[in-house]
């Protein structure tokens, strides 16, 4: 008889999140078609095999919380108790997974989370809930080893820092992280500036980061805000020094389409790009199928892929199990390092709390349309650009 | 003092002065007729008694009370009481529901009230219209409304503005009869009327408005001899028929 | 000093997009007395004709924006003739509850159909283009919005003040069945008003794709905007409005500069306060 | 007046008794569905109080609603005590907020006032998005409590959420149909109907408006308080914001301005119709349970501009005839 | 001869709750007929339902030998019928002059509306001077003569009056009706709707009495005011 495991999906498929949120959908869908059937040509873990467990197929149900904590909640409940889902995989929003994964912890039923990046999630001590992500605050350390070593490298001399982020569940706490890091790194952080999601322009925003003219730049805008702050830079013909950012709208490849060249010479943290692909073998194949789940021109970003990692990762847990008992399962995660072709470190194991302590984020540069690997030094590809090169040598 | 005492009032709209300088009393227990051209300002003096609008210059004391400034729900809850010359029916309420909600003015519990409005809908002689939304009413329902309505707060001083207008004359008769029956009851009244019919056998006095001025005042049958009145407001026609009736 | 001309300058040039957008809704508002919940949407769909002609057909947002309000048009009269026209005269509030629907549809088919991607045409005509006059920054792109917006609210304000139209459209707003007494046609005003709001801000919408990304969460801050501009000019007062909009950009961009950006709507909406409180019936208000 | 009390008596004591029996009520999901209605139900009778009864629409009653939320919210996550004292002084909190903000606005006629609320909304959102000591951008989020009544707290049995629920539901009808029947609720229709003629009937209108939005922050506000008890996290955008706001409005005009059974009927429809259309097309991704629940929306006003109570009149009409 | 304007047995009401129960009259080309009734016996719906602001149930309204039963209000008035309703209905915010023009609408010469504008003020002279302010401030009687004179500015074959001497002082009334005699005489058909039975049957040529919707005598003005019931019921005698 056909078994079958249903794992649940929670993320913001409508509302302003709902383009990340349906490319993370497709993730987890693309994982489960690799492990459902046999791809032996396929370098992942499960890929050879139909199934885990003997033959016992795992079966999605997707669900949409809107980018809304209550509808979060509400529709992790009803996965589990309505729908009978196994775990649930989600929900991108951190506030959204908060209350979520707060249900499958009562239940004492697993919670994976790829990409929230709220730093808190891992901070709760709770025993069902596994993080792929690194969080905003080692992103954020992150930036500043960044900075040192930019000091150190291009003598530079680098003072000041200014955060840009939308005011979000998400952006404040990325700021907050950011502004903690700098500070213990010894830079002063001179603007803060904060904007509501949906913009009709950030005119007033980068008028004030051009006034304080940090020489640096935190980032923590998504999708059309990030074309929106580029573009107004350009306008008020105003650059930092450097710029990095948060996994946000920076990642999304779709950016070097619409904005050219003037999507150059930003920086970012990126857990995973194609042009990684050198670093990340397994990963063409797999991106192949995601391509066919949504639309045939974009690529992984390093949100989704988290996604698909934790959907891997549960499952090769579950195999190692042998067995669907909750408590077996999430020991055996936290026991273990899991092969993780995916990620960009390779593996993935579990802090008490559920943070992936093998989580990376590179540094990474865009240059001619592509993100080049510039930091840390032993995987870098190509030679950073700084500063940033002016509007109008462009 | 008089019961309504209403000194040197003037109420003026930017340049247009619609008041200008009335003064005149009424005594409790009487029925006074206030009459003159359309735009004279009647209107304009009923607002500023109860206070809907204030007066630019002048007093006005109800009962010893000063209302000059006090708010129309003051001067009401004081027992002046107005009704409205366009009709401001509680649209969406039905008839009991408008008149009830004067009654509140008197009564807190709610059966008390409405023992009250069904007397005043009796008097007024709405009982057919009781339980249809006020909105759908013809206007000379809407004005007996008004004034069931303003009976309903338990009034003292009742100020009628055009409330017998749209009315045929065997209705006018009918509430020509209310009225006395009002008077009767102790109630003193401020009447605003076209139909001279209506007004002239009940009025104690007259006052008569002309450009916001008052031209006279006196008793009915001066008043219809009184050229200006007859030349300002009148009509030949009518003073003719006045005087021959 | 410099710095506070461009701010603002930069706050009267998105104050003159707020008008095109708001004057859209205020004509609508003050003559049919409808809150038309789905004008940011309007202002979407706009975005996204004006971007499929230009990502399919090449066309420039300049020319396509009157494609757009053309369409726009055509989805105003077609809201007033489907929704809008039942719910006349029956419940006052009854209206917000239906463009409430209509917006949640119209985001939502834009979602289904377009997905989520938030989209920028390049390489436009104007697109990223800057004047430098006196130290001073002008975006083209913003500039020529400007532009067409004042052209256009122009046009409006005369349609309303001096053409038989608009003398019907306003007796219509006063008074629908004594215009129709009058022989004016009401029914017809009442589309055209509604397809005139939506080309108002049809026009607007098709414009914006050059410089800000079209995605189906785009109209929601406009529309909100849009309201509080027009209650603040005050109710069927197309000069009110302008002045709101230019006064609302200009704090936003103040507010944003000199307090902190994250207080520039409290500021924009605190002025809104502030006004109606001085005059509780908008700036030139009935 | 009689007949209609005793159809709401029947109606609570058929509420209380349905979890009792087996079988109805039985999976999570409808106790989910059943507890919003009753939470939107008082929620929206709330709002009635002001913007159906007392003609004053207002789109602030996020921010009261907030305010009880974060009362709460408050209380537990940021005071590590049981939520009540939070939702008392929340609500009253709420009252005083809504008199004095509101005190202002009563200044204001139809959509200027409207549009004010709305901005009010918007500006307490942004507020308390950085204001640190509620949380901000980030939110409270709950911490592991005990169950139980003290806490009113439970994670896996719903069924005391919905006794919960339904008290809160008893209380706002209750109150709301006192009102109706009493010299406020006159007063208040006679504010909404003409605020002169009231005014010269002898009605304060200024005091009839405050007394009202008191009434109704307060309600809101307890209403926002049990919706943070059983979301588990409270942030602005969920409590404070145009969207929650906007559910107020929506409800009561959907079911029936200024009548009692509107709210009820709003919410009976609107929220099982979004809980359902959610639970089975949500997952499809393209927003269509929106987009089938918008359309809805749109063809019930289409229909019956005047809400379902309108449905039920114009039924009862016929049947009379 | 042919009936200028005849209404058939039409039924009409609001919201499906019937008012007029089969009303059927006729108005010869120059007459001045006068409709009279209680309070809430349905003259203001017949006149609604001839103009066209509601449509009958059942029956017909022909005029000038067409059916017009089914046109809207702004198409009935190109047709030559004006109606200035009950209650004024005036534009409040809009001045006094233009009110007037817009009770031109249908006429597209500005001269022409010019023309007509003296006319008519010239026929309501209380008006020329308050030509700029604004209808709303008017009072109550003076807001009546601008009904009256924006109803004219069509040029109406047909003129329909709903109680227009509602609010007037007594010499106004006077005038106004020796106007509408005048403006009678001058060709133009009128049909009123009056509460003052005396004064308008003086006027008219014939009436017609409405009861709850359906009515219950009619005849020449002068038989109709020796009438009893009539008398009695109407006219307080
Ligand atoms: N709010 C206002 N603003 C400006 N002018 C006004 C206002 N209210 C009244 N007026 C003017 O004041 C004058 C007096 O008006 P009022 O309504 O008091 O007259 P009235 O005596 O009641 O006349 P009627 O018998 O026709 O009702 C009128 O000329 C009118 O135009
Ligand atoms: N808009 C409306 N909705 C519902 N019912 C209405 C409406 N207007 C009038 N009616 C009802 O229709 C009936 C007849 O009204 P109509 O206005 O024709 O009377 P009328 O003869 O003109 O009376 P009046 O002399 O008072 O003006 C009344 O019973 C009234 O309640
Ligand atoms: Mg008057
Ligand atoms: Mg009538």
């Amino acid at each position: 008889a056909d078994k079958v495991i249903k794992i649940g999906t929670l993320f913001p498929l409508t509302g302003s999140c709902a383009l990340a949120g349906q490319r993370c959908q497709a993730s987890v869908a693309t994982a489960v078609e690799v492990i459902n059937n046999s791809y032996p040509d396929i370098q992942v873990p499960l890929a050879g095999q139909e199934g885990i467990l003997d033959g016992t197929r795992i079966e999605l149900v997707h669900a949409d919380h809107q980018g809304k904590p209550d509808v979060g909640k509400a529709e992790a409940e009803r996965l589990f108790n309505q729908e009978g889902v196994y775990a649930i995989i989600g929900c991108y929003n951190s506030a959204v997974t908060k209350p979520a994964s707060f249900v499958a912890e009562r239940k004492k039923k697993l919670f994976m989370c790829g990409c929230s990046s709220s730093a808190a999630l891992t901070q709760r001590g709770f025993s069902y809930f596994f993080r792929m992500a690194p969080t905003d605050q080692t992103e954020s350390l992150e930036f500043v080893e960044v900075m040192h070593w930019l000091e150190k490298m291009k003598k530079a001399n680098l003072k000041t820092v200014g955060l840009i982020y939308e005011n979000s569940e998400f952006g404040k706490h990325a700021a907050d992280e950011g502004k903690a890091a700098a500070a213990a790194g010894g830079f002063e952080v001179v603007a803060d500036v904060a904007f509501s999601p949906g913009a009709t322009n950030l005119n007033s925003e980068v008028q004030t980061l051009k006034a304080k003219n940090p020489d640096v730049v935190f980032g923590a805008c998504l999708g059309g805000d990030y074309t929106l702050w580029v573009r107004t830079m350009k306008q008020m013909e105003w650059l930092p020094q450097a710029a990095l950012n948060y996994c946000t709208g920076y990642q999304d490849p779709v950016i070097t389409k619409q904005l050219g060249d003037d999507a150059n010479y930003f920086m970012g943290g990126t857990g995973y790009s194609p042009e990684f692909a050198e670093l990340m073998p397994a990963v063409a194949a797999v991106e192949k199928i995601y391509k066919q789940k949504t639309n045939p021109s974009v690529p992984f970003d390093s949100d989704s892929i988290q996604e698909a990692v934790a959907m891997f990762v549960l499952a090769q847990a579950i195999e190692k199990a042998g067995t669907l008992d909750y408590k077996v399962v999430a020991e055996a995660l936290h026991a273990d390092t899991w092969k993780s072709p995916l990620s960009l470190g390779g593996e993935v194991a579990f802090a008490p709390g559920g943070q992936n302590i093998k989580a990376k984020s590179l540094i990474t540069q865009l240059q001619g349309g592509s993100y080049k690997r510039i930091y840390p030094t032993d995987l870098a590809d190509t030679e950073v650009v700084f500063p940033m090169a002016a509007w109008t040598a462009r | 003092m008089a019961y309504l005492s209403v000194r040197n009032v003037s109420m003026a709209f930017g340049s247009l002065i619609a008041n200008d300088d009335v003064t005149f009393d009424i005594e409790e227990g009487s029925i006074v007729g206030l009459i003159g051209p359309n735009g004279a300002g009647k209107t304009t003096l009923f607002n500023c008694i109860s206070g809907i609008c204030r007066p630019t210059a002048g007093t006005i004391h109800f009962d010893g009370v000063d209302i000059t400034r006090s708010p129309a729900c003051r001067t009401a809850g004081l027992g002046a009481v107005r009704t409205f010359q366009v009709v401001h029916p509680l649209q969406e309420m039905t008839v009991t529901d408008n008149v009830m909600v004067g009654a509140f003015l008197r009564h807190r519990k709610p059966a008390a009230a409405r023992a009250l409005a069904n007397e005043c809908i009796s008097l007024c002689r709405l009982e057919d219209f009781c339980d249809k939304r006020a909105g759908s009413l013809t206007i000379g329902t809407k004005k007996r409304l008004e004034v069931a309505r303003a009976l309903a707060t338990g009034a003292r001083l009742l100020m009628l503005d055009e409330a017998m207008a749209g009315l045929t004359s065997t209705e006018v008769r009918e509430s020509v009869e209310l009225i006395t029956h009002l008077k009767a009851k102790g109630l003193t009244l401020l009447v605003v009327e076209h139909i001279m019919e209506a007004i002239m056998p009940i009025a104690d006095k007259l006052v008569v408005l002309d450009g916001g001025k008052k031209i006279a005042e006196g008793p009915p049958e001066t008043i219809i001899r009184d050229e200006r009145v007859v030349a300002a407001y009148l009509g030949a026609k009518f003073s003719r028929k006045m005087k021959s009736s | 000093m410099t710095t506070f001309m461009q701010v603002l300058l930069d706050g009267l040039m998105s104050g003159m997009l707020y008008a095109l957008v708001a004057v859209g809704l205020g004509i609508i508002f003050g003559v049919m007395d409808v809150i038309n919940f789905a004008h940011g949407e309007f202002l979407m769909v706009a975005m996204y004709v004006s971007y499929w002609l230009g990502f399919i057909l090449r066309v420039d947002p300049l020319i396509s924006m009157v494609a757009a309000g053309a369409f726009v048009f055509i989805v105003g009269a077609l809201t007033y003739r489907l929704i809008i026209k039942h719910t006349i005269g029956k419940s006052a509030m009854s209206a917000l509850l239906a463009t409430f629907g209509l917006s949640m549809v119209l985001k939502n088919v834009c979602l289904n159909r377009f997905s989520p991607n938030f989209r920028l045409l390049s390489d436009t005509w104007l697109g990223g283009k800057t004047l430098t006059l006196a130290g001073l920054i002008l975006p083209v792109p913003q500039l020529v919005i400007g532009i067409v917006s004042m052209a256009v609210v122009g046009c409006v304000y005369l349609l309303m003040s001096r053409t038989r139209l608009g003398w019907a459209i306003q007796a219509t707003a006063m008074d629908k069945e004594a215009a129709e007494l009058m022989g004016i046609d009401t029914e017809r005003i009442y589309l055209l008003v509604f397809g005139l709001g939506g080309a108002c801000v049809g026009i607007a919408g098709g414009l914006l794709p050059s410089h800000l990304a079209v995605h189906p969460e785009v109209g929601t801050l406009f529309g909100l905007i849009a309201f509080v501009i027009v209650a603040m000019g005050g109710f069927g007062s197309i000069s009110g409005t302008l002045l709101a909009a230019l006064l609302i950009g200009l704090v936003e961009a103040l507010a944003g500069f000199y307090i902190a950006p994250v207080f520039k709507y409290v500021a924009v909406f605190g002025l809104y306060l502030v006004v109606v409180l001085l005059r509780p019936k908008g700036l030139f208000g009935w | 007046m009689k007949r209609g009390d005793t159809f709401w008596g029947l109606l609570l004591l058929i509420l209380a008794v349905l979890p009792l029996v087996p079988g109805i009520l039985a999976s999570s999901f409808t106790q989910h569905v059943m507890i919003l209605i009753l939470l939107f139900a008082a929620m929206a009778q709330a709002w009635n109080i002001l913007g159906g009864y007392c003609g004053q629409t207002s789109f602030g009653h996020s921010v009261f609603f907030g305010i009880g939320a974060y009362g709460a919210g408050m209380a537990v996550v940021t005071y590590h005590l049981a939520p009540w004292p939070g939702v008392i002084l929340g609500a009253l909190l709420a009252a005083l907020v809504a008199m004095a903000i509101s005190y202002p606005c009563f200044k204001l006629s139809g959509h200027y006032f409207a549009i004010a609320t709305f901005a009010i909304v918007e500006i307490f959102n942004r507020l308390f998005m950085v204001w640190y000591w509620v949380g901000g951008a980030l939110g409270l989020d709950y911490p592991l409590v005990d169950e139980g009544w003290r806490n009113f707290m439970w994670y896996e049995d719903k069924r005391f959420y919905y006794y919960g629920a339904l008290i809160l539901f008893t209380i706002v009808f209750g109150t709301v149909r006192w009102i109706e029947s009493h010299r406020l609720g006159y007063y208040m229709r006679a504010v909404r109907e003409g605020q002169e003629a009231a005014e010269s009937l002898g009605v304060d209108s200024t005091r009839v408006k405050l007394a009202a939005i008191a009434i109704s922050a307060f309600l809101t506000a307890l209403c926002g308080a049990f919706f943070v008890q059983y979301n588990l996290r409270v942030d602005p955008s969920m409590v404070m914001s145009l969207d929650m706001s906007m559910k107020f409005v929506l409800i009561t005009i959907l079911g029936g301005l200024g009548t009692l059974a509107g709210p009820l009927l709003g919410a009976a429809v609107l929220i099982p119709l979004q809980e359902y259309s959610r639970a089975l097309w949500g997952g499809l991704g393209g927003g269509v349970d929106l987009i089938v629940f918008g359309l809805l929306i749109v063809v019930v006003v289409v229909r019956q501009p005047k809400g379902i109570m309108g449905i039920l009149n114009a039924i009862g009409r016929r049947r009379h005839r | 001869m042919k009936p200028f304007l005849s209404v058939n047995e039409i039924h009409s009401g609001y919201d499906g709750v019937p008012v007029v129960h089969g009303v059927s009259l006729e108005v010869f080309r120059g007459e001045m007929v006068c409709i009279i009734g209680a309070n809430g016996a349905g003259k203001t719906t017949t006149m609604r339902t001839i103009c066209g602001l509601l449509h009958p149930e059942k029956g017909t309204v022909r005029f000038k030998d067409q059916d017009i039963s089914r046109l809207p209000a702004s198409r009935t008035i190109r047709r030559g019928i004006s109606y200035v309703p009950e209650g004024r209905r005036l534009f409040p915010k809009l001045s006094v002059s233009e009110n007037l023009s817009l009770g031109a609408f249908i006429e597209k010469d500005k001269r022409e509306i010019v023309r007509r504008e003296e006319e008519v003020l010239t026929l309501f002279p209380v008006l020329r001077q308050r030509a700029n302010q604004k209808a709303e401030t008017l009072s109550g009687g003076e807001q009546q003569m601008l009904a009256i004179a924006r109803g004219m500015m069509s040029r109406p074959e047909l003129l329909m009056l709903d109680e227009m001497s509602l609010g007037l002082m007594p010499s106004l009334v006077e005038k106004v009706m020796e106007t509408i005699v005048q403006v009678n005489a001058e060709g133009t058909t009128v049909l009123l709707v009056e509460q003052m039975v005396q004064e308008a049957l003086e006027i008219s040529h014939r009436g017609y009495v409405l009861q709850t919707g359906r009515i219950v005598q009619s005849g020449s003005a002068k038989e109709l005011m020796k009438s009893d019931e009539v008398r009695k019921a109407y006219m307080g005698m």
